[in-house]
């Protein structure tokens, strides 16, 4: 009900004179950013930037893919962040192990999947809000992961594996091929077959959803284990691009990933999401930070500027959804 | 094992300190000495310390040793602390004058030692002591890396005014975020020559943008602290130098002047620790050896 | 044009054509069937038998239970004990895959659907086509297109379910249960918030699906449906089947009894009042769903709004109440011009609205009902800093007592209550801030004969008070028998007025319908 | 309907033999919790370690109040944690710069009052999601207290401020008597004036609320200010306990208040709360912490703790709950 409450809640309609911005999409707004930017700086264009800027919003975007499947199911999953700097851990100590390659990262990954199994489980037979189980494991994680590394951290000798990070495939980093790589399926999962959709019934209405026959609880471990997944993920490319294991790693990543979501469209309300909206969202994010960087604004500045951003980002966003209707 | 010294470090969850606290469990097991290990989370929870030195101080512990997180916000506590249990000081100083004894690196001095470290290698490189230089830290509002990013600035104006610092950057506390920073430093400033990253997760994440970029000759970048990556950099050439303070000995050396202080001894006001410039030529010496190699377990 | 059938059979939704058992033999047999929740004894032990291909209809005061066993029968809820045989055989129905996979399906009271999904999504929900793998998109909106095309309904199948009115969210679940076909489908008060004519429609979907062997389960207040379409009647009282009698037996005299265990003579309770001051005067009033509604209230009279789904009458309610920015015409109150740009402004005058949907403006579900109760209250009810408990349970506990509110005390949550309590919850609330002019938007939906006689009575006691009425209801009988003056709409607009029964029947819907 | 949700998915049945355990309020767990700590170490009942206890948990209990009016109408607000930063800076700086002190400190509850109205704003006429704008003034207010100390931090000499912190009154922290200051004020607002039954109204069903004649819009403003004003209060006691201004402090807390929130019973879909719920939240996640430190557990293990303790403590709350119905 909040949802139609917040949209009700008409609000001043956008004047004419500067329509032109409302009508961007949040590509829109992407690519004016790169023009900006473009106009800007001198480095902005260069490849070698494109190439950075495409890794910087890499792991991001990920997550927010990941954490969206949650949302729209009306869930939050805090753990993310943790969940990175944990498996990052884990791979490390895995390969320091001997273990080889492609087995330490299935590993990691099945270990992603148990987490999220653990959250469902949680959420659906405990009975527990979603933000205190996951919160839990944020916490708990980190532990392990400090236990595990001694408050240290794990040197990855492969060279195998951190050279991926670095590599290129038809001139674009391999993380960004990551990025396609996750997403392709995703959006085929959540906007082309049924259980994308089941994800949507059970945010907008879980019981109308159960009534209808479809398996609410299966659904919900569905959502948590592909957040945990992703995260698994981001964890294996967070260990190869700084080439250590470290629990304390990626902190705040939650909440980034969940901004992206939001600020691509994503409603915290449930129900309402897609695939390419927090993918968007990441990539503005890594802009914003991009930019900063490459016009040396001040890090404290660049902190103000990307909150005002956000706000008017998502202002924006609003108001041709709002028009769109 | 009825006596009890707690030693507090600003950070469990970094290497650095867990080094101290390996020295300090080491002294507890020489000495007999029962040594609770306490500390925050993270370097800026000035709140979060304050809390365990008064869990600390309520069990009454023969002594207590800390290392301060923050100059000014420490003092007041550990002067209530000290009416009930002497306390010495580590790594750090606090505005306080109820220390019993003190064992400290100088951070600023740490600095301007970067620094020095940071113009020699660009003269080794270019002939020359000038260009553009950058300055990472990694967590604003932490009292020791303020201090280093301090004596670093401060010896690069005074003694290298060759040098202009062209950025001036605060992470988050992320070595991903140290990563991203550095590349876009690279593509912005085509013509830096120099970084110090000043501390152990800045080191890693700089020094993994520069090795990324194949740069190590051309940017060369100063760190602080070390562990078995950035060793491994400083082996490969993609960081010019580590600045290394003796954290070992700190926490070897507090207990054992704290058990000292407990028994009524006499014991010395005041300790440098001392920080040293690790380079790829000097590392292999014995003293540097055992710095860079501490025997955590 | 795909229709129902085909639907349903290409999809392998209905089963086949032919009676699991024989028509007229005992389909469905429930033997001492219980329900508890807590304390509460929703359902004793209940002893009903359905019959193959029939129309059985369940009529029963609020909260006598026929949800709760509708609930029971389609696997929302698990009973306490008791058995239930399908074909013969003993079942679980423990959960609604169990239910559907057996085909019994329901319509139930309150609309369960996914507002966010469109209503294509909604029909196919949990039975989707696809093909290796991925979802049919465009099939299933065709299907689900033709399926409400063929039962005659005119919506959209591509909206997005949420923007659509409540009635029409009703109609969907209808041609959604319709479309997945079935043994055995129950219709829980599928006529509360449907006008006459979609009404109608829904009948002869009905009809059609009996002639195509499925059993029918339809509950009701409204007695002239039942007589219209059951073949047999039982009825629930406070839990427990007091009776079944086939239809040719039944009177209503007889049911209304057996439901609420004592008699009433009139339902429709209209005493005139001579006409005093006016109200409230509406000028060319336009805005969001409404435009040029011109009519006047005057203090002891019933003003009528008459019309189809999404004529407009609900969104010229919240317009006059403030909810809705106007952008054309002028309200006069008590003869002065006025803006009422917020609903307390509207509050202030002496307007209350007891909206539509008590889901979703009605009540806050989750809160006690004695909140609820209180909340345009509770200014009055503050004593300095604080709020007076002593009065503010007073007040609760009347509205409770004066509306036989079901309940066993003002701290349960409003969620609980039956459908018909709810719907006292909401007018009990505008009772208890009292006003000049009360708008009452649909406010007999899923009330029971009983109550619904005591609401008109007490619409006689506030005109009598000098308060005037304006009464929005798509259940004709109700606008017709009780209005002063009766206001038809159309698309928006007022397409014709009329005093106290000067015009037929056929003259009103054939007004409404725009023929 | 999220919360009926919540509820319809019954769970298991507690089962016989531990039910006494199921029957503990929130406040028998955390008394529970004390007398396994009084028997577990020599150090836990004395005076000085309640003292420390109450000090310790006093911050995150009334940053947890005021969280909770704003998760009582379904929002949330993340940027309490940097509220208190950043307030805390305020008040170092005017201090330093000769204002008086009760001057300094309406100034800095003023600033609390104004980000509050700000929150509100954004979501009442901008249309933005909670979490977004208070996301954005969580960084954008870290960026402006670290322009104003410059990344450093602001001592205060004011003695009489930096001594209070420390105070007793009569035998209680004076920090734990400002928990008293707000929890009383805000029982009264919450539990018995109108306003209080408004916040939980419009958490529940806004729409309803606004046909109710309850000014949505106000109430909205109402809770974003308190929480605010709460934070801002935090700030001044912060500030007083470490004697400086720095805009990094209080990071995280955030999750800290909502936390303590949740887990004294505030449901994050709105309408669900209390005022002595969050307070005891706060006090049991005091005191996790305070017995790790006494029985000397290794601060990873205390990590790990503290989340498998949060997860049992939260289940057997709904269990509980869960039985009354
Ligand atoms: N979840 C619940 N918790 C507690 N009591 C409930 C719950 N659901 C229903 N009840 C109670 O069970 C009784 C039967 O409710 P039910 O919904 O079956 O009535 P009904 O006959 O459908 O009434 P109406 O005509 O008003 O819809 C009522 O007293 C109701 O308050
Ligand atoms: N927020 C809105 N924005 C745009 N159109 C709307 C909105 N709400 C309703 N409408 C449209 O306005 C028209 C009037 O709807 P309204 O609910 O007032 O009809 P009604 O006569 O009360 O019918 P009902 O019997 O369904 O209550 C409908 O076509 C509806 O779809
Ligand atoms: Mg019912
Ligand atoms: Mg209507």
């Amino acid at each position: 009900m909040s949802v139609e409450t917040v949209e009700s809640s008409a609000g001043p309609t956008p004047r004419k004179g500067i329509s032109i911005l409302f009508g961007l999409t949040l590509l829109g707004l992407l690519l004016f950013l790169w023009l900006l930017l473009g106009f800007a700086t001198n480095s902005f264009w260069t490849p070698n930037n494109i190439s950075n800027l495409l890794r910087q919003g890499a792991m991001t975007a990920i997550l927010a893919v990941g954490q969206t499947f949650v949302i729209i199911t009306a869930g939050i999953d805090l753990s993310v962040g943790a969940v990175v700097g944990f498996t990052s851990v884990i791979v490390a100590w895995l390969l320091a192990a001997g273990v080889p390659l492609w087995l330490a990262v299935i590993a990691t990954l099945a270990i992603g999947v148990l987490i999220g199994a653990f959250h469902a489980f949680g959420i659906v037979r405990m009975g527990l809000p979603a933000f205190i189980i996951t919160l839990a494991t944020l916490t708990s994680l980190r532990g392990i992961g400090l236990l595990i590394t001694n408050g240290s951290t794990i040197s990855i000798t492969n060279e195998a594996f951190t050279n991926f990070s670095r590599a290129n495939f038809l001139g674009v980093p391999s993380l960004f091929w990551m990025v396609i790589v996750v997403a392709v399926p995703a959006y085929i999962f959540l906007h082309l077959s049924r259980f994308g959709r089941y994800l949507f019934a059970v945010g907008s209405n879980s019981e109308a959803a159960r009534l209808s026959g479809v398996n609410v609880n299966r659904t919900t471990y569905l959502a948590y284990i592909l957040s945990s997944t992703c995260a698994a993920f981001v964890g294996l490319l967070l260990a190869s691009r700084i080439g250590i294991g470290n629990a304390t790693q990626a902190e705040g990543w939650e909440l980034q990933a969940i901004a992206s979501s939001v600020i691509g469209g994503t409603s915290l309300f449930g129900a309402v999401g897609s695939v390419h909206g927090p993918l968007l969202g990441a990539f503005i994010l890594a802009t914003i930070n991009n930019g900063a960087n490459l016009l040396n604004v001040n890090s404290f500045w660049q902190r103000i500027i990307t909150g005002l951003l956000i706000i008017v980002i998502v202002y924006f966003d609003q108001l041709r959804r709002r028009g769109e209707r | 094992q009825d006596v009890t010294i707690p030693i507090i470090v600003k950070d469990t969850t970094s290497f650095y300190w867990q080094i101290v606290l390996a020295g300090a469990r080491a002294a507890g097991k020489d000495l007999g000495v029962n040594v609770p290990e306490l500390g925050a989370q993270s370097e800026s929870d000035i709140n979060g310390q304050i809390s365990i030195l008064e869990n600390a101080v309520a069990g009454s512990p023969a002594a207590v040793v800390i290392s301060p997180t923050e100059f000014k916000a420490l003092g007041k506590p550990i002067d209530e602390a000290a009416k009930a249990v002497p306390i010495i000081g580590i790594d750090s100083a606090a505005d306080s004058k109820a220390f019993t004894s003190f064992l400290t690196t100088d951070n600023v001095q740490g600095g301007r030692i970067a620094a020095d470290g940071l113009a020699a290698a660009i003269k080794e490189a270019t002939g020359k002591e000038e260009g553009e230089i950058a300055i990472i830290t990694s967590l604003p509002g932490v009292g020791s890396l303020d201090q280093r990013r301090e004596g670093f600035l401060d010896q690069m104006k005074t003694k290298y005014p060759g040098f202009k610092v062209v950025a001036d950057k605060y992470a988050d506390g992320q070595a991903t975020t140290g990563l991203n920073m550095m590349t876009d430093l690279i593509t912005a400033n085509p013509n830096l020559v120099g970084v110090f990253a000043s501390n152990l997760i800045m080191a890693q994440g700089v020094g993994q943008a520069i090795a990324e970029n194949n740069l190590g000759d051309k940017i060369k970048v100063i760190g602080f602290d070390s562990d078995e990556k950035t060793v491994g950099f400083l082996k490969e050439g993609v960081l010019a130098g580590l600045v290394v303070q003796d954290p070992y000995r700190m926490g070897y050396d507090g207990v054992k002047t704290a058990l000292a202080v407990s028994k009524g001894e006499k014991v010395e006001a005041n300790v440098d620790t001392g920080a040293n410039l690790v380079t790829k030529a000097n590392m292999a010496e014995p003293k540097i050896d055992a710095l860079l190699n501490p025997k955590v377990n | 044009m795909i229709g129902l059938q085909e639907v349903g059979h290409r999809h392998g939704l209905r089963t086949p054509a032919g009676h699991p058992v024989p028509k007229g033999e005992p389909i469905l047999e429930l033997h001492s069937l219980r329900k508890n929740y807590g304390a509460v004894e929703a359902l004793k032990p209940a002893t009903m038998t359905f019959l193959s291909g029939e129309v059985h209809a369940i009529v029963g005061e609020n909260g006598a239970g026929k949800s709760t066993l509708i609930k029971l029968l389609t696997g929302v809820i698990t009973r306490t004990s008791g058995e239930i045989l399908w074909c013969g055989e003993p079942v679980q129905l423990a959960t609604p895959n169990e239910a559907i996979s057996r085909g019994i399906n329901a319509v139930h009271q309150e609309v369960v659907l996914c507002p966010h999904l469109s209503v294509a999504a909604n029909m196919f929900l949990g039975d989707e086509m696809n093909r290796r793998g991925l979802m049919r998109k465009r099939a299933m909106t065709d299907a689900a297109q033709g399926v409400l095309d063929d039962l005659g309904f005119n919506l959209p199948a591509a909206a997005v379910l949420g923007s659509l009115t409540i009635g029409q969210q009703q109609l969907v679940a209808t041609a959604r249960a319709a479309m997945r076909g079935t043994q055995f489908l129950i219709f829980d008060e599928p006529t509360a918030y449907l006008t006459r004519q979609e009404s109608e429609q829904l009948f002869r979907l009905i009809r059609r699906l009996q002639s195509e062997g499925v059993t029918i389960v339809y509950i009701s207040h409204r007695l002239e449906e039942v007589f219209e379409l059951a073949d047999r009647v039982s009825v629930l009282r406070d839990g427990t089947h007091v009776g079944t009698r086939p239809i040719g037996e039944a009177n209503e005299a007889e049911l209304i009894a057996l439901m609420i265990n004592r008699t009433i003579e009139q339902i429709y309770h209209k005493e005139h009042f001579p006409a005093g001051e006016t109200l409230i005067e509406t000028r060319g009033l336009t805005g969001p769903g409404f435009a040029d509604v011109s009519l006047t209230v005057r203090a002891g009279e019933i003003v009528g709004l008459y019309g189809l789904i999404g004529a407009g009458r609900s969104e010229f309610a919240l317009g006059l109440y403030g909810r809705h920015r106007l952008s054309a015409g002028e309200v006069f109150w008590q003869g002065r011009k006025v803006e009422i740009d917020s609903e307390r402004k509207a509050m202030e005058l002496g307007i209350a609205l007891a909206p539509e949907s008590r889901r979703d403006q009605g009540l806050c579900l989750n809160l006690p009902i004695g909140l609820n109760i209180n909340l345009p209250v509770f200014r009055r009810l503050t004593r300095g800093l604080t709020i007076n408990r002593a009065e503010e349970a007073a007040n609760a506990d009347r509205q409770i007592r004066d509306l036989k509110i079901k309940t066993p005390s003002r701290r349960v949550l409003a969620s609980a209550m039956s459908g018909g309590n709810q719907q006292k919850i909401v007018i009990g609330k505008w009772l208890s801030h009292g006003a000049k002019l009360f708008i009452f938007d649909e406010p007999t939906v899923g009330v029971d004969v009983g109550t619904k006689a005591e609401i008109y009575r007490l619409f006689a006691r506030l005109l009598e008070k000098g308060a005037g009425i304006i009464l929005i209801s798509s259940y004709f009988p109700e606008v017709y028998e009780l209005s002063d003056r009766l206001h038809v709409f159309r698309q928006g607009r007022v397409v014709g007025s009329h005093g106290y029964r000067t015009a037929s029947h056929e003259e009103v819907l054939a007004q409404a319908i725009g023929a």
